[in-house]
């Protein structure tokens, strides 16, 4: 680089130093709202965004909609929710502060926003501060007459022990529910059977998720924590928390394989056909992630299933976690069917 | 055209009252609760509680400035409580404040005119079924469920003839009883599930809190505000 | 997790570590040819993979094209160049390995199997290996009597010196350079006019780079280089390179602003309609991507240029470097035209 | 249908011939080769080059496998190993000596019966310019350049009825003397030139190849071999 290059930087003083190494924002505080309004702005054709309320609405959408699809979670797992919202996935998505609960009132104003004639349907990932808000936000309905039901997402393999009274929690199937529920709010189903569809979706869904770094804590710019070389985390969830759980980092076939057989064994007895998410968790490269693609697709051959759709990409994250989740679900010719149908959102890849 | 006040009946006048006290015994006893959430959770609680109640007092105070034949029914400041703890207030404890609020202004609104202890039984009990099937808790976890349970069915066991101020009085012995009965609990559910037997010797904030609610009705009540 | 959990993973043993700490892959050998299996298989629908030579074509496309697009370039790029391979974009993409120029004979033979009757045209971004591999396949492409011409993308402004007789390095661009050239040639333009349309928008376009910390070595698993905190590599290529220069991690809007006008002033004269690329450079979060677009967007208005389109998201990544690069393009209303054309490939968002 | 030997014309024969000799010669200068690359560059020249002839010796033994009738042109042997050396090795080096031996083999494809020093002076003259808009290289950026440029320049020189043999001894020495004159040069262009000063002193190991393949069609010319 030219001197008169670095020259060309000398007006940025040392004086205004970031308080979040690392981080590319104006502050801590300022990393969700403007992401928010970068978001909005640069998908505008797609959402808009409530900034009172902090919601993000799908502009559009099918008119057959009797039932609005309101989801939201903590931040930094970005694209969920955000990036789904919009014709044939969300209606609404509440995103709290990074990696915290969305407040009730986030949920309850979007909620009210876009309730179909038969109400609203909350998708919660099986989290207490989510459960609590998305709960506190159907209280207030009801008080306003407006029908609400709930599907609770809760996939993850890893936390699938009687000595987890909170059951388990919910990871990467979250996409799939609301793939295929917003495809079946789009033919006009009412509130029951959406909710029964969502229950039957997630009892057929099983996700699994291994790290080989922590993600970067936004305030600190140092890893979340640390991992010697050659281990992994397994079985961690998406909010950059420790699994119990280490594996020794053995070549990718066999672990794929290994987390492949135990997907398998959790699913509902005589599933047959699958569908496949491959998951990065923020900071796994695409090769990688495709070559994760690979090893599961032998490993699921391997096993004498049908893989009848798959996806890999980045679409529930853990900030930059380095890491990756799959998932399965048991499908059917209906599932199938609503998995195919056209969704037009900021980040579904279709 | 102001009604001759009847003790039987709350009014808009007794239910502003009743929240207005609350404010300030909160207020009053903000060091106490701050400190046991110290020591059984993440210390925000006397935060959390009293500044909703500011909030409430604000809003209460707009409300009083329209004429009082304006003011309407006494469930007004019960729902305009309630929507400030639902929207505004932080922490597990605001919203779960807001939903008991939200069903003691709803079970008035449907009597306005001759709401009495029966409405206030009724909110109470929706209160807690909504708090619990929203935060999961059982009696017997440590929280606020521990103070709110008894006080239900303390105003519920009431003739329905008992004066308000008389069934709240009731409530808030039994509250305050359900509170005390915490001190030795292991917490189940809540932030302070966390910190494990740390909590234990240690009563829960928020069942407190629910007990200075329902004492804060009546002045004559202020020994309750002696926390532990 | 619960003891049984544990004990189900107790058939990983030890014995076979991997030797890539954190790359999630058989074997650093493995890497490409395993992603390039998944992802082949994953886009079925779009993209065929030739594993003799080691390139992917597009399925399907215009019957109007005349002009054979194919680009490529060491892999560690993705979504590039793979990913924009299909209706619309690239007829072929060849990877080389990582970080490394594909084969003469990788491009050689992909262009020989899309060329159409007016030929084939390279996109090639400027780096040596690059250039002389693309070079030697025009070659060898000439002694078959196909015509074949080349669009050398050379975008990057901090390599803009006296100083590098090389030129600038070719990096976020690219994509626009891809995209425009293939609604072009999805009209039936002919190679001279292609190639003319391509040192045009090259011509128009100037990228920026910054990085908060390196990017994984796939071989060691630690940082290709370490940043103490507080320090910003300024004007970083695509490869994990060190920039010559580094700044004061300042508060983003500072940062972007600075950037912004160092583009801008980069830019042909007059120029005052632009295109904005927001481009991730592979761990960089999708929140702080679109704080990133945020703040561009208001460094512009501020700057009085009008934005008529923007794009954010991770498309000319550096395996998982965390940084961001910003392009511009000199716009008009032809560009927009080109830009707007449907495309479909496996990453090309809209 | 054997044609009786012309010397002054190529046959099959002769171009086959000499590159089988330049696989020899390359194999017993192989650590010498090298030796200078890893001086000045990554050491990986020797291997890329001998590598390369090697295969082009086992695809001329397929070829030869075949009735004499059959093998055509002189062209084949060059664009055979025109092939094996851009489609197979790697480095910098093996495909810019593809792209030599496919413009030799394109000049003399033009004249198959005729050809001799007119089209090895056309091959090499267009190789050169081939390998210069590819590597961009001048003469005196210390590569293959140095010697490639010389030696066209004196098959060019000479006249058309030269015997190729004597022809192309010509184009060796003048090769050679490019070659050693890369020594004292500091590279500008391919990796050596990131060693910078370190490859003072050490003449550039492809340039060194350049003129062992122009003194391989002469076994006589043997004493090219001993490289510094
Ligand atoms: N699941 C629950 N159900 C009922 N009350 C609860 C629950 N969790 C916590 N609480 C109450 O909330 C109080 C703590 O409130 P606060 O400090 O505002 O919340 P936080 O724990 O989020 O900081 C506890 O003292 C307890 O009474
Ligand atoms: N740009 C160039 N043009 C012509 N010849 C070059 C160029 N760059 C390198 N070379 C030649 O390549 C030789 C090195 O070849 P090799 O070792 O195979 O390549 P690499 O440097 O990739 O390891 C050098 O000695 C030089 O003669
Ligand atoms: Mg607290
Ligand atoms: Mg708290
Ligand atoms: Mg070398
Ligand atoms: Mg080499």
């Amino acid at each position: 680089m030219s001197a008169s290059f670095n020259r060309s930087l000398s007006h940025l003083v040392i004086k205004e130093l970031t308080t979040m190494p690392r981080y590319f924002a104006d502050s801590p505080e300022s990393i969700v709202p403007d992401a928010l309004a970068g978001f909005a702005a640069a998908h505008a054709d797609l959402v808009s965004h409530h900034p009172d309320h902090g919601y993000l609405r799908a502009r559009g959408g099918s008119p057959e909609r009797r039932v609005g699809l309101v989801s939201g979670g903590g931040s930094g797992h970005e694209p969920l929710h955000a990036g789904f919202v919009g014709a044939g996935m969300l209606d609404a998505a509440c995103p709290g502060r990074i990696f915290a609960s969305p407040h009730n009132r986030q949920i309850f104003e979007a909620s009210r926003a876009v309730a179909g004639p038969d109400g609203v349907l909350h998708i919660v990932k099986n989290y207490t501060g989510d459960r609590i808000n998305f709960g506190i936000a159907a209280e207030r309905l009801a008080h306003e007459h407006i029908p609400c039901a709930r599907v609770l997402v809760d996939d993850d393999l890893a936390t699938d022990s009687e000595d987890i009274a909170v059951g388990r929690r919910g990871t990467g199937a979250t996409l799939i529910v609301e793939k295929i529920l917003g495809a079946a709010a789009d033919e006009g189903r009412g509130l029951d059977e959406l909710t029964a569809l969502g229950a039957e979706v997630t009892r057929r869904a099983r996700s699994l998720a291994v790290a080989s770094a922590a993600h970067t804590a936004p305030g600190s710019g140092s890893p979340a924590f640390e991992l010697p070389d050659g281990v992994l985390e397994f079985g961690v969830g998406i909010h950059g928390e420790r699994a119990d759980g280490t594996t020794p980092a053995v070549p990718l076939t066999r672990l794929v394989t290994a987390m492949t057989e135990r997907l398998l064994a959790a699913l509902p007895d005589g599933s047959r056909r699958v569908l496949a998410l491959v998951n990065g968790l923020g900071a796994t490269t695409s090769l990688e992630l495709y070559g994760i693609h690979h090893a599961f697709t032998k490993a699921l051959e391997g096993s004498g299933v049908t893989l009848d759709r798959s996806l890999t990409g980045t679409f529930v994250s853990a900030l930059d976690m380095r890491g990756f989740s799959l998932s399965l679900l048991a499908t059917d010719d209906e599932l199938l069917r609503l998995w195919d149908a056209p969704a037009r959102t900021p980040a579904w890849p279709r | 055209m102001p009604t001759t006040p009847d003790p039987h009946h709350l009014t808009y006048d007794s239910t502003a009252a009743w929240l207005l006290r609350f404010a300030a015994t909160a207020e009053s006893v903000e060091p106490e609760l701050t400190a046991l959430d110290q020591r059984a959770g993440d210390g925000d609680f006397g935060t959390n509680l009293t500044g909703g109640m500011a909030g409430v007092r604000r809003a209460l105070e707009t409300l009083s400035d329209a004429p009082a034949a304006d003011r309407g029914s006494p469930a007004v400041p019960l729902a305009t409580a309630a929507r400030v703890f639902l929207d505004d207030v932080g922490g597990t404890s605001g919203p779960l404040f807001g939903l008991l609020l939200q069903e003691l202004a709803a079970a008035v609104a449907a009597n306005p005119a001759t709401a009495g202890t029966r409405e206030l039984a009724a909110g109470t009990t929706a209160g807690a079924a909504a708090i619990q099937r929203v935060g999961e808790a059982e009696v017997g976890d440590k929280t606020l469920v521990d103070a709110l349970v008894p006080a239900a069915r303390a105003l519920t066991a009431c003739a329905q003839d008992t004066e308000p101020g008389q069934a709240l009085h009731r409530a808030a012995v039994a509250a305050h009883q359900g509170a005390r009965s915490t001190t030795d609990l292991r917490a189940r559910r809540g932030r302070a599930s966390y910190t494990g037997d740390h909590a234990r010797g240690v009563p829960d904030p928020g069942a407190m809190a629910i007990a200075l609610l329902f004492a804060s009705y009546d002045d004559a009540l202020s020994a309750l505000n002696h926390l532990p």
